[in-house]
């Protein structure tokens, strides 16, 4: 029997992934090389933020100046260099953003694996264990618990990763239980291959770059949450972030002021990564499960045309 | 197995993640260091106060002494006392869920629709302008948070429509004279409107990306091709054998996203100060009111389960597969 | 049948009244209701020996538990009852830790060429693979052996292949590769599990020939196919199976030219023949097989058969030998013949 | 004039590398009323691509050149615009792997029943009452118009798929690999039944299929392909016992039969790869008797016997005197 959630995995086919796979198709496609500059580029600012934004809240001129040629994007509710700012909410977000999904999916991938590598009751223990987590929302189980554990850095990414490895977990497990399915594991196996070798060298190299793809999905999802904690006042009150740039610029009456470079700035940049993320780890997922590619409907048709000439001997 | 084995499941499955939701609260809200009642900041709040609270709150018993009485009191429809104004937390949300629900019917009315719709003609007009417009609009609006959202269209569009951008009802209403029905109604719709549109265009990038891809996995099925030998038009052949295929999914994956449109418009109510569940919540973080929090929580956990289990019964129904 | 395979000392395989059943879940619904558990009854009482350098095709359409048959005989599936003696010793109940130095010398290939090799490992890796994992000889022994394999599987000259991957291979080749990696550790017994049906009509009989080549060298082969025709030109003797039983058996000639069970002359009569001036009237056997969880009382094929009298209803006849086989060797399962 | 004539089918797909794939590369033939012709080869010979361009079932990175006439009309003039109006009415099909056929969400019933109602055959209860009656055509009982897909076996889909295919009195029936996942019993069932629907209401049937046995078996006529091009033509019984091409011979040869006794023995090599142009004959590398032109000319379909088709040089006597 399926229920929804299966019947919706079951659409998953994987396909094998042999050598040059990444390469080749997914390193081809102009939305992953857009979305890997957007990322690597504020990968590097962020990097350069302790050289480019030494001090960022440094007050340096009024209280929502605005855009000039001494500050490109004004200044914010304390006077502020926005640039500046920017910068250095970089590497907050990005770390949030990273180390966070980095926990959801060593998580979410363990209990994949395990679930769907030694199947039986492990799997059905796990999965009925994953199911309740995933029906719980995520986002206000993550505003209860930062409003109730504090306010520290490393809690709002153990909060945020912990919380969000649901999906992974599901998808690892429908890929691990299919490649396990395969002749050649179950070859190995009958062989009298161990666990160690059949995980190592069989299964763990045709699950990885699933779970890189959904890494780069999930480092999307957690900047996210990010904003949404920060932004009810649960963040890191000693630490710049965007979100925390948007909540500065909201109870600083931003609106009021009409100070739009403080509002705007912050929530492009998110977008931006968001964007690159998702584009990076749609086409990710897109290449490795083809399943869209072939559709037989298309406003484009199949064109007629003269025949060859006849060739003759 | 029959049709019957997978309602009864789908309900054990739903009664039991209640159960493992109020478990969870439970075990959150006692696992902070220090009690519900040591962090509450408010004026009244002596020492002598908090005791007397943490003895009325049965805080001085055993964990599993409190964990029975939580759980009794769960049952009789008793979600506890605030800690600030000492009233039911029911009581005290019921109002915020009133005002949360039409506004959020709203958002998800339009998301749905309009996500459904760009999401459909998307993919059956793939590779064209129209498919690139509402790929990239949906792709857009799904990166952005909701909170910023919200300030964007109170800074660049509020001003531009004359909709209020604060609150649920206009303070000068009925001063000058008696406001009738009518007016009333019009000024609440005012007033929900805003945030309404803002959790709609978050929700409709989500949607628009899900309808569409569910239909292009649909459009790739072989029975697609032979309603084309068929001799079916294309657009005969994404309404009959693409739309109601490719709801299945959606079905799922929007009961699924549940969880982050609840986060979304928890901020989103900040922005407008939309005095909803949300809003509710935002003070009960502020004022540290624990037991609102968790009441709050709670009624959200039990609304997403709900509409899951919705969702599978949708899916029973749709899916004569389930039903064999 | 076996007590002859066993006084000449050569049966490499024997198998005895196996029989495998899988459960069936009966809900939540079913459980509080307290409907009887139902089982597939994929294997009811099957027994059959394998020599060494022969060639046993497993015949029967899909549901018949051929394939379940198979991998119970390599204890890959649990038996639920039945000996399966190997080279004389019960391993039907052995340990899954000393399984392991058995398996070296039961070896298995898969009908699916395509899902076979592990599409990252190139050739060189998937043939050496078995002996890795057994710690078997040093590199440059490995080296040897992996190339002895390739060649033995028609893959020649093997440095050509070595340093392949799958996807740069055709299907014939990697069903050569997915044999020399079984050959590798030069095995007794070969399962042949549907080998050549997904491979191209033209490159079929290349792989058939190389079984039968190793069939040559000694190695017994229990090949499994629902193509008589596959079987009948390749295998030295021939089981029928209906489900969950083998109905006929005998040597291919016996079988094919003069069938005794009603069942194998039905399929023997819809295989299509390759003379366009050979056409016979099909003897089409009405209905599908029924599924294997309610398996008719007395005959399991009396429901569908030509030829079924009152009794068949009552009788489940056991293999011996009809009276008008030819051979000793000759069974089939029919009270009518 | 024959009920369909194909003439010059040419059929390229656009590759995502910027090649071309010439999948298939100038084929002809005829099929008449009530015919039953096979169209044979190993996969990747292009015979699957050559039947959906028979409907214009074809994907948008394709292009086709040359006739189909289908009662006269050319079918591909103006691609999909000219190619749907016939399709289901006049040319319907049997796709290889009933499973996936039929829409699982909708009843069998009214999936016969769409194209009747789309092409205005029948309507409402009249076309369900059809419907019943083409199942029971194929052996189905009726009242199962109410199932649903996954409630039928694999045997019956395949059925169903056939009423579903008769539903618009179509002249042609194109039947792609239509028994290739099924038993032998169950294949014979559905072989049978296409047998007596084209003796019965005079259909033609073009099969489409591997497996040269059921190809001599059903069909009276067949063209075996090679790499994008029939390579032979003619009756089966003429096919079988007097190929005029090393690829028909060795094929039939590399099939092994019940009672056989000549050795089986498979073609060595592999076809060749279309995406590129080839010169000369494509199955020289694996004939076994190619002689000096085969590399470089390219045989013609030259007329054996009274039709009997084969592109072999062999068959030249004008070529195999020059060299």
């Amino acid at each position: 029997m399926t229920t929804a959630i299966e019947a919706v995995e079951a659409a998953e086919s994987p396909v094998d992934v042999r050598p040059g796979l990444l390469r080749s198709k997914v390193l081809r496609q102009p939305q992953t090389i857009v979305g890997l500059s957007v990322i690597g580029l504020f990968v590097v600012l962020a990097l350069l933020s302790p050289v480019l934004a030494p001090n960022p809240k440094e007050q340096v001129g009024p209280v929502f100046d605005p855009p000039s040629s001494a500050h490109w994007l004004g200044t914010d509710g304390g006077g502020a260099d926005m640039v500046k700012l920017l910068i250095a909410g970089a590497r907050v977000s990005l770390l949030v953003g990273f180390c966070a999904a980095v926990v959801s999916a060593f998580i979410g991938g363990s209990i994949g694996l395990a679930s769907g590598f030694f199947g039986g009751k492990t799997d059905t223990v796990l999965m009925r264990f994953t199911d309740y987590v995933i029906v719980i929302p995520d986002v206000p189980l993550m505003i209860v618990a930062a409003a109730l554990f504090g306010r520290s850095l490393t809690n709002i990414i153990l909060i945020i990763g912990v919380i969000y490895w649901t999906t992974t977990a599901r998808l690892i497990r429908a890929q691990v239980k299919s490649v396990r399915e395969r002749v050649y594991v179950k070859r190995a196996r009958a062989l009298g291959a161990g666990n160690s070798r059949l995980v190592g060298k069989h299964i763990l190299p045709q699950v990885a770059p699933l779970l890189i793809a959904n890494t780069v999905l999930l480092v999307a999802y957690a900047i996210f949450a990010e904003t949404f904690i920060t932004f009810l006042g649960l963040g890191d009150p000693s630490l710049i972030s965007w979100g925390r740039l948007i909540e500065n610029a909201f109870i600083d009456d931003a609106l009021l002021n009409d100070a739009w470079w403080a509002i705007v700035p912050p929530g492009v940049c998110v977008a931006l990564v968001v964007l690159a993320c998702t584009m990076v780890g749609q086409s990710m997922e897109e290449s490795l499960n083809p399943r869209l590619s072939v559709g037989h409907l298309s406003p484009r048709r199949f064109r007629v045309r003269p025949a060859p000439p006849p060739r003759e001997p | 197995m029959t049709g019957l084995d997978y309602i009864a499941k789908r309900v054990l499955f739903a009664l039991a993640t209640v159960f493992a939701a109020v478990t969870l609260n439970f075990i959150l809200f006692r696992a902070i260091p220090g009690d519900a009642v040591q962090a509450l900041r408010c004026q009244h709040c002596t020492v002598q106060f908090k005791n007397a609270l943490r003895q009325d709150l049965g805080l001085d018993k055993s964990k599993w002494e409190q964990y029975k009485l939580y759980l009794q009191g769960l049952a009789h429809g008793d979600l506890g006392k605030s800690v600030r104004s000492q009233r039911p937390v029911w009581d005290e949300l019921w109002p915020s869920i009133k005002n949360t629900i039409p506004m959020v019917a709203l958002g998800y009315l339009f998301s749905v629709l309009f996500g459904t719709i760009v999401g459909v003609v998307s993919a059956w007009r793939r590779g064209t302008i129209v498919d690139k417009g509402g790929l990239w609009t949906g792709l857009a609006f799904y990166s952005m948070p909701p909170q910023w959202l919200g300030l964007m269209i109170v800074l660049f569009v509020a001003g531009a429509v004359g909709l209020p951008t604060s609150g649920i009802k206009d303070p000068t209403l009925g001063i000058l004279g008696d406001a009738s029905t009518w007016d009333l109604i019009v000024d609440r719709l005012r007033h929900m409107i805003l945030p309404a549109l803002t959790i709609g265009l978050v929700l409709y990038g989500e949607y628009a990306l899900i309808v569409r891809s569910a239909m292009l996995e649909t459009l790739g099925e072989d029975y697609v091709l032979t309603a084309r030998a068929k001799g079916l038009s294309s657009w005969a052949t994404v309404w009959r054998h693409g739309f109601r295929n490719a709801l299945l999914p959606v079905v799922t994956l929007g009961a699924l996203s549940l969880g982050y449109i609840i986060g979304g418009f928890i901020t989103v109510e900040y922005v407008f100060s939309y005095p909803g569940i949300g809003l509710a919540i935002v003070e009960a973080i502020d004022q540290r009111d624990f037991p609102i929090l968790q009441g709050a929580f709670l009624l959200l956990a039990i609304s997403v389960i709900f509409f899951n289990l919705i969702a599978d019964l949708l899916y029973f129904r749709l899916d004569p597969r389930v039903r064999a | 049948m076996i007590e002859a395979a066993r006084a000449n000392g050569s049966a490499i395989l024997e198998v005895e009244d196996l029989v495998v059943h899988y459960p069936i879940a009966r809900g939540i619904v079913g459980t509080m209701q307290r409907r009887p558990k139902l089982r597939v009854h994929a294997v009811e009482g099957v027994s059959f020996a394998l020599r060494r350098g022969e060639m046993l095709a497993l015949v029967g359409e899909s549901g018949c538990g051929k394939t379940t048959t198979a991998q119970t005989v390599l204890r890959l599936l649990e038996p639920d009852a039945g000996v399966i003696r190997f080279d004389g010793e019960d391993i039907s109940g052995l340990p899954p830790r000393k399984l392991r130095s058995l398996r070296r010398r039961m070896q298995i290939i898969y009908q699916d060429p395509y899902e076979s090799l592990d599409p990252r490992f190139r050739v060189r890796a998937t043939v050496e693979e078995p002996l890795v994992i057994h710690r078997l000889g040093t590199k440059e022994e490995r080296e040897a052996e992996v190339h002895r394999a390739l060649a033995q599987a028609g893959l020649d000259p093997p440095d050509l292949f070595l340093d392949r991957y799958p996807h740069q291979l055709s299907g014939g080749q990697r069903q050569r590769v997915a044999i020399a990696a079984s050959l590798v550790l030069n095995p007794d017994i070969l399962v042949a599990d549907e080998p050549v049906s997904m491979l191209d009509v033209s490159v079929r009989a290349g792989v058939l020939a190389i079984l039968s080549e190793l069939r040559g060298k000694g190695l017994g082969i229990l090949m499994i196919t629902h193509d008589l025709s596959t079987a009948a030109r390749f295998a030295d003797r021939i089981a029928v199976m209906y489900l969950g039983r083998i109905v006929e058996e005998g040597s291919a000639h016996d079988v094919v030219n003069n069938p005794q069970h009603p069942y194998t002359q039905a399929l023997l009569s819809v295989v299509p023949k390759r003379d366009p001036r050979e056409r016979t009237t099909p003897q089409i056997l009405r209905g599908e097989t029924p599924n294997p969880v309610h398996i008719p009382q007395g005959c399991r094929f009396h429901p569908r058969c030509p030829i079924a009298i009152p009794d068949c209803k009552e009788i489940d006849p056991e293999l011996r030998r009809p009276s008008a086989a030819t051979s000793p060797a000759h069974r089939a399962a029919c009270i009518r013949v | 004039m024959s009920l369909l004539a194909v003439t010059d089918l040419h059929v390229w797909f656009d590759l995502p590398n910027g090649r071309q794939l010439h999948a298939v590369r100038g084929i002809d033939f005829t099929v008449d009323e009530s015919e039953r012709f096979g169209l044979v080869g190993e996969s990747g010979c292009g015979k699957t691509t050559a039947i959906l361009a028979l409907m214009g079932l074809l994907p948008p990175n394709a292009s086709v050149a040359g006739e189909v006439l289908l009662n006269g009309e050319n079918v591909l003039s103006r691609g999909e615009e000219s190619a749907a109006p016939h399709r289901w009415r006049e040319i319907a099909m049997v796709f290889q792997g009933a499973m996936n056929a039929f829409n699982p969400v909708r009843t069998i019933g009214n999936q016969i029943v769409e194209p009747m109602e789309l092409h205005e055959v029948a309507e409402g209860k009249e076309a369900m009452r059809r419907a019943r009656e083409l199942l029971e055509v194929v052996g189905i009982p009726g009242d199962r118009v109410t199932h649903y897909p996954h409630e039928f076996s694999g045997g019956m889909r395949q059925r169903a798929a056939i009423a579903m295919a008769l539903a618009c009195k179509p002249d042609v029936l194109l039947a792609d690999e239509p028994t290739t996942a099924l038993d032998v019993m169950v294949q014979a069932q559905i072989l049978e039944l296409l047998v007596s629907l084209s003796n019965d209401f005079g259909l033609a049937v073009v099969l489409v299929t591997h497996d040269l046995p059921v190809i001599a078996q059903v069909c009276e006529r067949a063209a075996v392909m090679y790499a994008g091009v029939v390579a032979e033509l003619g009756t089966v019984d003429r096919l079988f016992h007097d190929p005029r091409h090393p690829y028909t011979r060795l094929l039939f040869a590399a099939t092994p039969d019940l009672y056989g006794t000549d050795d089986v023995a498979s073609i060595p090599g592999a076809p060749p790869r279309l995406d590129r142009e080839l010169t000369g004959c494509p199955f020289t590398p694996r004939c076994d008797r190619a002689f000096s032109p085969c590399p470089t000319i390219t045989p013609r379909l030259m007329e054996v016997e009274r039709g009997h088709v084969a592109a072999c040089h062999l068959n030249d006597s004008a070529i195999r005197k020059a060299s």
